[in-house]
């Protein structure tokens, strides 16, 4: 098997030592995404400032590698963004993810490009950002 | 038995010549030569029956409901005729005990909602712990539906029924019936149906086996097994999608009320009241699935061309085959270990998730299953949240094999 | 609508040019070239129908129950494309409405079971005494299972629906669900379905139609309709058998529980209890008609192509034809002179008994249906025990119908 | 239309005009045969010896050409012959109808040989002997 384009060396080590990986004392916000069909789920605890600007992220995923990377990506890109930049990303992601195309506009995340031919697994890429999303819209806190 | 020397020498290699039947073989995913191993899910299909299918509406096909004319007649000669070869590959006494149904789901709640209504409150059906989902929330509704029991025999560790347990379940003389799978579709594992059904009869319990995986890959005799009810699926027998089978013993069929209204399961129909056609086609309502009938009949005349014998004997020295190739797979572990077993093989990879690998053998190709495989509280039962899953068909060679085997361990070494 | 001067001028041979996608036509019958009269039963299938079909076998198949393998996504992809097509097909508001089924039989069971659950003892169902056998014995059945109340609107002798009565049936606000054809397979009748659904719903009702006719012959629109369930049948849609429909209302479809239980229909399931998916695949248990969906939506591709207005204008102006020529044929009665009618036409010829007419016009290659047509109560509305019926579809030449009249003619004469 | 050779003159005029149509008073045995499924009936009564000859047979058949012309040939054919000869005839009926073979052994009945090819018809033409044979068998009688 060649290095394989989707499972590069980046996502499977930061699926086996996420940087982001536990739970934040302290979160202003948490948000939760679950995939029943594979059981997968991701906790996302964050801290907002005043202005709306993301300030620390910590994500807590029981799932496959592609998730946990995903989440443990987005919670490096997350800090120091608002939450207008972040939805704004999310949506990239995820057209990125349908189509294949647009990897140089989500940085690091760029490399789940490949995962467009795997509609099945794109859902274990954006679920960290429903999780997010949720945090940011402070459902769970109001 | 094909007693040629090519197939004593290797029953894996005696089937070899069947790929060129299977036109989608010659097909490559991702780049890749696409090597099939989720026949267990649903198995694909040989040009004999492609072509049975196709000749049928390129050249006499018409309705079957009591058409007075030439078409009419000869489709339904057609799909008559297939009920005679199904009676024939399960052994089953009479034709009329043949019951057409869309697969192996329908066919089992037709019986939890007939053979279900007779089962009084206070009465239970028995399951296993390895139950697909198809032979198991049907008896869930019905006992929420009507009041009955519903237990559930344990299985070993290894992956098999723990007879003494189901003993037990029947001792106090309350099941009405007993349903189980004849091959599970997780472990591989042939439950001792026999000695089930002798155990059911002696408690006073029918028995319904789910034969949605056994008859793909060994000859079933329903009078042999002492089976009540038999049910399996086309789509897996390397027929078309929408047609399936259930057998019922005559007395039971006929004590049965029937399931679905409508056309052709009728005798009279008054608005005032109905009576209903004989068995089968009390059970038959509307118009059937004809062209896939007739594609099963395909299905069947081609598998017994081949033969059980050297269809079980392929799939007996494959799976020896794959359970020792993948054991040299570090990491790897087999889930369970039953002593009769078929070509389905679940397993889990260190932490490696089971749909990483799913997604990781695509991209070379190879196609396997990850997740519950409907089945979750087998799953639960196992300790694990997902397996991945192999199975094989009589099309599967060693080679591929030992394709999956290669690319699990380069799966492997890309993760530690 | 085709405006090419050859279409304005005569809307039958509009679409002769298409009887070249049906393979079929070209077969002979007791040595006479097929006339194929029998549509209404089943249609024959086009090239398209076959080749998507056997496409799929051939290069792209697998189960569709989340596999995460290239195969099996391609063909989910394919699959749920076509609940896409049917919604746009009958003006469904979203694809998730659109449920499965093998054929309008199981799709109208499915509502006597689920939606029928929810209605309670004292309320009632209203039908026709026009209904196929499909909707009208699910009804029974579920009258003596619930105790619920079964009302028949009367028809006139013209063959229409008695909206008076119908009025009348309703008028006490205890009907729970009026459930009617939209077109009569008997005698062609188009139901006028908006104002049925009027009424129905001033009265607090549901209204269920069964299109199996009226999809086949005019575009429908069930938002235009006011329906909230419809039902029809892939198999008189030029598509392949074991595939059918069921479109319901979204908050019905929710607040109905499932019908059939197994896999695909769940979300979780444990042994004390399960819970079930999202619609639609809470009413799609087990592994779907997977080729037949694709066959269905080939068959809805071809439909559009040609476009309603086209097969509507071919249909009329036929239908008007045959009832012109039929009229002049000794001896022969038309049953029933609806306003509204599809190309469907049943009569009687003196004392020839149908059956004799059925076996004298195959055996001039000529295919119709005698019998009851799964309408006994419609029969004895009429005073018949038996009709002949001609029917026609998009391929139906004026000359095949002038061919049935002079046979019909022939066939007199032998008896007088 | 060509002459029709399942239809044909003989099968209509017997069909239209029936020659043993009727009741049998006196009737020793009677039997009737029905077929659900077109609604066709066929009621026979007949005489018989004591040495199990058929003296006189009448029908009443309600159906089709093929069932009314089938029970009058039957009718005709039974009289003077032994319950015996007429179940043997039966079978070989049976056997023609369902081959289009041995019209010549089945007397008149040979008219009714094409009909192998109208295999849902067949039940027309033998539904006339089922109430024979049930009246030979005297089921009713007893
Ligand atoms: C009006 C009508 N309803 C229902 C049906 C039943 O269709 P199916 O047998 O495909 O379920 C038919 C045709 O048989 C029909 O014509
Ligand atoms: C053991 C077993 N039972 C039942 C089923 C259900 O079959 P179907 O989905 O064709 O109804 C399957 C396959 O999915 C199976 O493997």
């Amino acid at each position: 098997m060649e290095q394989d384009t989707l499972y590069q060396r980046q996502v499977i080590d930061r699926a086996r030592a996420p940087a982001h990986a536990g739970s934040l004392d302290g979160a202003t916000h948490t948000g939760e995404g679950t995939n029943p069909m594979c059981g997968d789920r991701v906790r996302v605890g964050l801290s907002l400032t005043k202005g709306g600007t993301v300030t620390a992220v910590r994500h807590e995923t029981r799932g496959c590698a592609i998730c946990i990377a995903s989440a443990d990506m987005m919670a490096g890109l997350a800090e120091g963004r608002s939450a207008l930049e972040l939805g704004a990303l999310s949506r990239q992601f995820g057209e990125m993810l349908r189509t294949g195309e647009g990897a140089e506009q989500v940085g690091e995340l760029g490399v789940f490009a490949p995962l467009h031919q795997h509609r099945s697994r794109i859902r274990c890429a954006t679920l960290p950002w429903t999780a997010l999303v949720e945090a940011l819209d402070g459902s769970k806190d109001r | 038995m094909d007693l040629s020397p090519a197939a004593l020498a290797d029953p894996i290699d005696a089937l070899r010549h069947l790929r060129a039947d299977f036109p989608i073989l010659n097909e490559a995913v991702h780049g890749k030569p696409l090597v099939f191993l989720d026949s267990a899910a649903s198995a694909q299909k040989p040009i004999q029956v492609i072509d049975a299918m196709s000749r049928t509406m390129r050249t006499q096909y018409a309705n079957v409901h009591r058409g007075l004319h030439w078409m009419s007649e000869r489709t339904t000669d057609a799909c008559e005729a297939v009920r005679d070869q199904v009676a024939g590959l399960i052994g089953a006494p009479s034709r009329e005990e043949i019951v057409f149904t869309r697969n192996s789901t329908e066919a089992i709640n037709l019986v939890a909602h007939s053979f279900g209504s007779l089962i009084r409150p206070g009465q239970a059906v028995v399951i296993s712990e390895m139950e697909h989902h198809a032979n198991l929330v049907p008896w869930q509704m019905l006992r929420d539906r009507a009041g009955i029991e519903l237990r559930v025999a344990p299985i070993t560790d290894a992956g098999e029924l723990e007879l003494e347990a189901l003993e037990r379940l029947l001792s106090d003389g309350k099941v009405a019936l007993v349903a189980v799978t004849h091959m599970s579709n997780v472990l591989g594992t042939v439950t001792p149906a026999r000695r089930i059904a002798d155990m059911a009869h002696a408690a006073g319990a029918r028995v319904l086996f789910d034969g949605s995986q056994m008859v793909v890959h060994r000859r079933v005799d329903v009078r042999e097994i002492g089976a009540d009810f038999y049910v399996f699926t086309g789509h897996k027998l390397y027929g078309p999608t929408g047609i399936g089978v259930l057998w019922g013993r005559r007395e039971l069929l006929e004590a049965m009320p029937p399931f679905l209204g409508g056309g052709d399961m009728i005798s009279t129909v008054r608005f005032e009241g109905s009576t209903w056609a004989n068995v089968p086609h009390k059970f038959e309502a509307g118009t059937p699935a004809i062209i896939e009938t007739i594609g099963l009949g395909a299905a069947i005349s081609y598998i017994e061309s081949i033969g059980f014998d050297a269809i079980a004997a392929h799939e007996a020295a494959l799976t020896d085959h794959a359970l020792r190739r993948l054991a040299e797979v570090p990491g790897l572990r087999v889930i369970g270990a039953p002593a009769d077993r078929g070509g389905v093989i679940s397993f889990t990879m260190d932490d490696v998730h089971p749909h990483d690998i799913a997604t990781l053998l695509d991209r070379n190709g190879i196609a396997i299953r990850a997740g519950h495989h409907c089945a979750e509280p087998l799953m639960r039962r196992l300790g694990v949240s997902a397996t991945a899953r192999a199975s094989f068909g009589l099309y599967t060679t060693r080679e591929e094999v030992d394709t999956l085997a290669a690319t699990l361990e380069q799966i492997r070494s890309l993760f530690v």
